[in-house]
């Protein structure tokens, strides 16, 4: 288990890692946390002709307050960084939330944010996460103009996005939730840091006549890529969220799914985990909304 | 012919430089090219943990790291801790709690805990298996480390 | 029996190395001119070979040599038996079908090496693999244990009429007369999952040639280092002088390292003398899934008559063994899974039936369980099918069954793994189970605490079993005690070690009887040019066989010190004593020499050594059991299920255990404790799958689920029993396997109890919430 | 592993039928297709560098009809090998005229994957083969519009 040969460039500014990537074209790939990557490489599934290292670009490396009170995520900022960030947690509780159950602690200390979001796993937290966060991502390359593309359009299929070979995503812009927001994250997996069986992920916003303003919900792990519900929209928002209604939406999202059988679990047995996992992540997103938080 | 780069990687405090084709992994780098061979090798894809460092003080994964990307970083590895006739206080109460057996899978847990303890002086038994559940130990069953773990935070916050 | 250093807690002292990263194992082994090898292994798991194309790859550059089975000429052939088939047993058949070096004419499993490329680095080597064409037709593979005894449309090895690889039959009574006066006869199909031993160290191999001393050195994981010495001299047609194998520290053995005649111990030693290089192979973790050994793989047919009552008339199991593609190992596994069905509970009627399958998967041979687990498995869930038709409470029945402490010793009439007929030695199985559900609170459970769990909605529920651990099995093993001119102690012994303690409990043994610090005893394992006489580390018999072993030749060494201390000290030898180091004349300290002079005493440079008097103050014995010591114990676990996703957490988990005298009770947790994850692990996380191709899907730990940290129960305690074995001196039995047998069958029974709505009915050893899940709709809600 | 399912094509059933008895347009179906050779008049030699996201693997095969029955049914057969492993694939596929100028794709099949790919990359092979079936139809249809325009 040794990887195949390559060539390594290690540029030391964005500019110079865009230069690389359209030079390579077809060729080149971009490394970045690697923790997916070079797992593959050396089963020899993966054998990119040259990596592009992003590491040694400090300047992709941040997080940001934006104007609007959102945050801004360079694209190498490790998950752990992000899941301790007093800036994200005060923002942004539903990501430290969800980056605890992305594979062990020294996982998290390498793989990049950005990195999990393009490598686009289906099983994948971060890059769901980025779709019910209404996240837009910053696409740039050397001969194209910078692209903002929302997380919701930037996934095609499984480990599949809009990004090509020339093209870095470097940053990750979260927009503010307004207040009276909760969120919550639900998985089954076999075990602590491993894939999640399915999982879902729920934003609510309430008004105030405690009604249902704005409902997002993801799910994940159960097709092709994370799926962003339309069926909550239709049945909560301008609603009460009572439990039952929640129950509803665990029901009606199973025609928005279409789960795998794989060795840990049926097509069937993920669909009913999101029928389980829906409620209670609506339950709990509600008490969160409610204090406000 | 293959690419081969120059690099300077500091471990343990000792700075070598050398010439590595890119894809030799740090795992490969630090046992084979240093000769320090207290970092193990047990999955070469990120799931067992016997091949964890400290990378610049965070505790990685020296198999998903190429050695090329170590080129100007500090990196210390489990003989960086004490020697036999020093142990440092966390390998003495692995010693005194029985927190090893076959030892293949220890120095990386070791080196998980090290920076761990540092930021959480006085964790609860939870917390050290959440901490811990990156390292696959076949042998102990993981009570043993848990108590080790437990009786080094003792130890090292009483300045034993 | 417990003594100044005998029966105590000593800290272990291996570990300083260990933990401090300067232990040396088999990839730290660095030798001037080494070169590396990597196999390129078939990806079909049944093909006959057409072409094996290598001439780009011997073009690669940095690669030194590749050979395909055609370059091997006469040294291709197929490998020993390494364990003789089970002929003491009536009427068994046995097809032996050993292992060859390397694939020739056909590939039998995916994963079977069919060429080995020796290069300057192992990046090189595996580069070098993947320019070698291989030219194959893909067969139909047997997988299906149950369809391949029948179906001979396709067949493992073509030169037999079908896949049956063997057929043993034992019986004791008449089963079928105690069916005619049953009241009730429950009977089930029950599967024991696939599994491997996974130790965290893969497997290595080094090997020098070294043509000037005509000396071949070879280091290696292995637990059983002068059986791989035997086979690599045989090979070679070397004296086993010519070859000395050397186990380095060993990452965990867990029972696969035990096979040899291997690709890597068969082909490597003859690539080093023909090259005259150093070579090294270091297994990766996909090889290690692909290619060395695993097991479990049995199906079962089970049959018991009970009286209403709940008293065993008879019970009849009819199970089918999964080999893989060769059986050189024997039937070591189904044997003990025979022995075991029928070991803890009075049986007095009883047939069983082994038909061991070849199919295209790797070789079977023992992982920690070793058989015992699936035996364990299936009795235990007959006991509580039996239970469930009787709507007796599954302690009860266990109480009834067991056997009493005043049958021991008890002849069980079925021979097992070590071809001799088996007997129960001692021990106390009904005090066992009682002070489980003493520590576990049973009654508490069942009464307060579940009822009131029920009452909120939350899932509890319990499961209580029994086991024994058939353990120290022979043929013998034997050491060598040494006292230096330093006055330190030296053991060697032909047994090794692979993260046992055996440097620490085996130093007990020799200070407890000479006297000297623990840590003035250096202990040698496993090297074959210190001590070559053995058989290797299996079926939990290290402290007892080799510890026997070891206890004998320190209490001739004692002798030794007597007869010649009083001598020079001019006493009588009842007038002398062990003081720490030294040897003293009793009531006059003062009057004494130490150790180490006493032993450069029993060496002398000149003059002459009496007649009969050996030099030095040494001593070999050796220990062979007439047959093995049983272990036992009872295990109960509280589970917490979540009806709806079908997660369990094990909220409590308690293990009473018999292992007879204890050496070192620290040591002792440690095992049992290692092989309760292990335990946990195949109920709930372990599995290898291979698909009806033949595919191995299960080749990484990602799709391989080893038990973390967070998988262990919150709250492990462990009993212990002390009813030491009269079988040897030190009244030891072995409990390196003990953990690992009862947590299957407890969990399956927990989490029945638990979800206590359905009539769930669980038949697999490994279970995972998908398949509990499946259970679960399947069964009828009460 | 068993794969099955359906597609609506928007076309007539001839044209259907024929673009799936035409490999070269078959081929375009096929993401990293580099490609493709008749050998004879059922066979097809072909070359795909396939990558998904960090996997890439080359193969080398062959790609045959048969049960050929225009415009009702035929059967793809696919045989690849290369150094991550060997995929072997049958699929029936079926047509059925359901009006408004539309055809309707019934398959289903058996795929065998062996080599790395399966042993450590079965997590990933349901949801990657759904995933190309989707996208290789759609690209089908792509090019049944350009074939039709043709005509």
């Amino acid at each position: 288990m040794k990887p195949a040969q390559f060539d390594y460039f290690a540029p030391a500014s964005v500019e110079e890692a865009l230069d690389k990537l359209a030079e390579l074209g077809y060729d080149g790939k971009v490394l970045a946390g690697g923790q997916s990557l070079i797992a593959a490489m050396n089963f020899r599934m993966a054998r990119p002709g040259a990596l592009v290292d992003l590491n040694n670009i400090p300047e992709l490396s941040f997080i940001k307050p934006t104007a609007d009170g959102g945050l801004a995520i360079g694209t190498m900022t490790r998950v752990h960084t992000v899941e301790h960030s007093p800036e994200v947690i005060k923002r942004f509780p539903l990501l430290p939330e969800v980056a605890h159950y992305i594979g062990h602690a020294q996982i998290r200390r390498r793989g990049s944010f950005g990195g999990a979001i393009a490598h686009a796993d289906p099983s994948g937290q971060l890059p769901g996460i980025a779709k019910v966060m209404n996240a837009k991502c910053l696409i740039r390359s050397k001969d194209k103009e910078d692209r903002w593309v929302d997380a919701a359009d930037l996934i095609i299929g499984p480990f599949m996005t809009v990004i090509e070979y020339e093209d870095l995503l470097t940053e990750v812009v979260l927009p503010p939730n307004p207040p009276r927001t909760g969120s919550s994250y639900q998985q089954v997996a076999r075990q602590h840091g491993g894939y999640a069986l399915a999982a879902c992920a729920s934003v609510l916003t309430l008004d105030e006549k405690n009604q249902c303003q704005d409902a997002r919900l993801i799910l994940m792990g159960v097709g092709e890529m994370p799926i962003l519900s339309d069926k909550i929209k239709e049945i909560l928002i301008g609603q009460e969220p009572t439990e039952a209604a929640f129950k509803t939406v665990g029901e009606a999202v199973q025609s928005e799914i279409d789960p795998s059988t794989d060795l840990n679990g049926t097509a069937e047995y993920r669909r009913d985990l999101i029928r389980v996992l829906v409620p209670r992540s609506l339950a709990l997103s509600l008490e969160r909304a409610k204090k406000g938080s | 012919m293959a690419q081969l780069i120059k690099i300077k990687v500091t471990v343990n405090d000792t700075v070598y430089e050398r010439e590595v084709e890119p894809r030799l992994l740090l795992s490969d780098f630090i046992r084979h090219e240093l000769g320090l061979f207290g970092t193990h090798v047990g999955c070469e894809h990120g799931m067992c943990g016997a091949c964890t460092i400290l990378f610049d003080g965070e505790p990685v994964r020296s198999c998903l790291i190429f050695a090329v990307q170590a080129n100007g970083h500090e990196i210390k590895t489990v003989e960086s801790l004490g020697t036999p006739e020093h142990l440092h206080p966390l390998q003495e109460a692995f010693n005194e709690k029985h927190g090893l057996q076959c030892g293949f899978c220890t120095p990386g847990i070791l080196m998980t805990v090290v920076p761990f303890l540092e930021e959480n002086p006085h964790p609860s038994e939870d917390e050290i298996r959440e901490a811990i559940d990156g390292n696959i130990c076949r042998c102990t069953g993981y009570e043993k480390i848990i108590e080790s773990v437990q009786a080094a935070s003792e130890k090292m916050s009483s300045g034993k | 029996m417990t003594g100044k250093y005998f029966g105590q807690p000593v800290l272990r002292l291996e570990d300083k190395h260990l933990l401090t990263g300067r232990a040396k194992f088999c990839d730290d082994i660095v030798i001037p001119g080494m070169l590396h090898a990597a196999f390129l292994r078939s990806d079909y798991a049944h093909a006959i070979i057409k072409n094996i194309d290598v001439t780009e790859a011997r073009k690669h550059p940095g690669v030194v040599a590749v050979y395909t089975a055609e370059d091997m000429g006469d040294y291709w052939k197929l490998g020993p038996l390494q364990v003789p088939p089970p002929f003491a047993i009536k009427g068994a058949q046995f097809n032996a079908r050993t292992l060859p070096p390397i694939a020739k004419g056909k590939v039998r499993f995916s994963g079977e090496p069919i060429a080995v490329v020796i290069a300057e680095s192992r990046y090189i080597a595996e580069d070098a693999c993947e320019d070698i064409i291989f030219d194959a037709e893909p067969l139909p593979a047997v997988i299906d244990l149950e369809k391949a005894w029948e179906d001979t449309s396709v067949l493992v090895h073509d030169d037999l009429p079908s896949n049956m690889a063997a057929l043993v039959k034992q019986e004791s009574g008449d089963y079928e007369a105690a069916k005619k006066q049953a009241d009730v006869v429950v009977s089930h199909r029950y599967v024991a999952d696939h599994v491997a031993g996974a130790a965290m160290e893969n497997r290595g191999f080094v090997v020098n040639w070294d043509e000037r001393t005509q000396e071949m050195t070879v280091w290696a994981g292995t637990q059983a280092p002068l059986p791989l010495r035997s086979a690599i001299a045989g090979r070679m047609g070397l004296v086993e002088n010519q070859v000395r194998v050397i186990t380095p520290y060993i990452g965990g053995g867990f029972g696969p390292k035990v096979m040899t005649s291997q690709a890597d111990d068969v082909l490597l030693p003859w690539i080093s003398m023909k090259l005259n290089r150093p070579i090294k192979w270091i297994e990766d973790r996909r090889e290690n899934f692909l290619a060395t050994t695993s097991e479990r793989d049995q199906v079962h047919h089970c049959e018991m008559a009970l009286k209403n009552d709940g008293t065993i008339l008879g019970f009849k199991d009819i199970f089918y063994h999964n080999t893989g593609a060769y059986d050189p190992y024997g039937m070591t596994v189904p044997l003990n899974t025979q022995t075991h069905t029928v070991s803890n509970y009075r049986v007095p009627n009883f047939y069983t039936e082994i038909r061991m399958v070849f199919t295209n998967e790797m070789v079977v041979t023992p992982v920690r369980g070793a058989g015992r687990s699936e035996g364990v498995f299936v009795m235990e869930r007959m006991m509580d099918l039996a239970a469930r038709e009787l709507k007796m409470d599954p302690v009860e029945i266990r109480l009834k069954n067991l056997l009493k402490k005043e049958e021991f010793p008890l002849n069980t009439g079925v021979i097992g793994q070590d071809f001799v007929v088996g007997v129960l030695d001692s021990g106390d199985y009904k005090n066992n189970l009682e002070k489980c559900i003493q520590m576990i609170d049973y009654e508490k459970f069942r009464n307060e605490i579940q009822p009131k769990a029920r009452k909120e909605g939350k899932h509890l529920g319990i499961g209580v079993v029994t086991f024994t651990e058939g353990t120290a099995v022979g043929p013998y093993e034997g050491a060598r005690v040494t006292v230096g001119n330093n006055g330190k102690v030296s053991v060697a012994t032909g047994y090794s070690t692979q993260g046992q303690g055996h440097f620490t409990v085996f130093a007990q043994i020799v200070a407890e009887q000479l006297n000297v610090k623990v840590e003035d005893v250096r202990v040698i394992t496993g090297d074959t040019g210190h001590f070559h006489w053995g058989a290797g580390t299996f079926a939990s018999r290290g402290a007892t066989i080799a510890g026997s072993a070891i206890n004998s030749a320190a209490v001739l060494v004692r002798e030794k010190i007597f007869a010649t201390a009083a001598k020079l000290l001019d006493v009588p030898e009842d007038q002398v004593e062990l003081c720490e180091g030294s040897v003293c004349v009793k009531g006059h300290p003062e009057k004494s020499v130490s150790l180490g002079d006493l032993a450069g005493k029993a060496n002398p440079m000149r003059g002459a050594v009496e007649a009969d008097v050996k030099p030095g103050l040494e001593a070999t014995a050796y220990y062979a059991p007439p047959h093995g010591a049983t272990g036992s114990g009872a295990c109960a676990m509280i589970v917490d299920v979540d009806p709806e996703t079908c997660k369990v957490n094990i909220e409590r988990f308690v293990l009473v255990h018999d292992c007879g005298t204890v050496i070192n009770p620290l040591l002792l947790e440690g095992q049992i404790q290692g092989g309760v994850s292990m335990g946990i692990g195949n109920a709930f996380y372990e599995k290898m799958v291979y698909d009806e191709n033949g595919q191995l899907m299960t080749a990484s730990f990602m799709d391989y689920l080893m038990p973390q940290a967070t998988d262990m129960p919150k709250r492990m305690e462990i009993g212990h029993n002390v009813h030491p074995s009269p079988l040897n001196t030190l009244g030891l039995k072995g409990v390196g396997e003990a953990g690992a047998l009862p947590p299957p069958p407890a969990f399956c029974q927990a989490v029945e109890d638990a979800l206590y709505e359905y009539d769930l009915d669980l038949t697999e050893s490994n279970l995972n919430p998908s398949l509990l899940y499946k259970f679960k709709n399947e069964a009828t809600k009460r | 592993m068993n794969v099955e399912g359906e597609y609506i094509f928007n076309g007539p059933q001839q044209a259907v039928y024929e673009m799936f008895n035409d490999p070269t347009a078959l081929a375009t179906a096929v993401p990293g297709m580099q490609k493709m050779v008749q050998v004879d008049e059922t066979h097809y030699e072909g070359a795909i560098f396939l990558r998904i996201g960090p996997i890439s693997a080359a193969f080398e095969g062959v790609l045959s009809l048969t049960d050929v029955n225009p415009p009702e049914s035929c059967t793809l057969n696919i045989e690849g090998k290369g150094k991550a492993g060997f995929a072997k694939g049958v699929g029936r596929v079926k047509f059925t005229d359901i009006g408004n100028n539309q055809t309707k794709l019934n398959y289903s099949g058996e795929v065998n994957i062996g080599g790395t790919l399966a042993s450590v990359g079965q997590r990933m092979i349901d949801s990657v083969a759904k995933s190309m079936i989707k996208s290789g139809c759609e690209k089908l249809q792509k090019t049944l519009e350009e074939r039709c325009q043709q005509k």
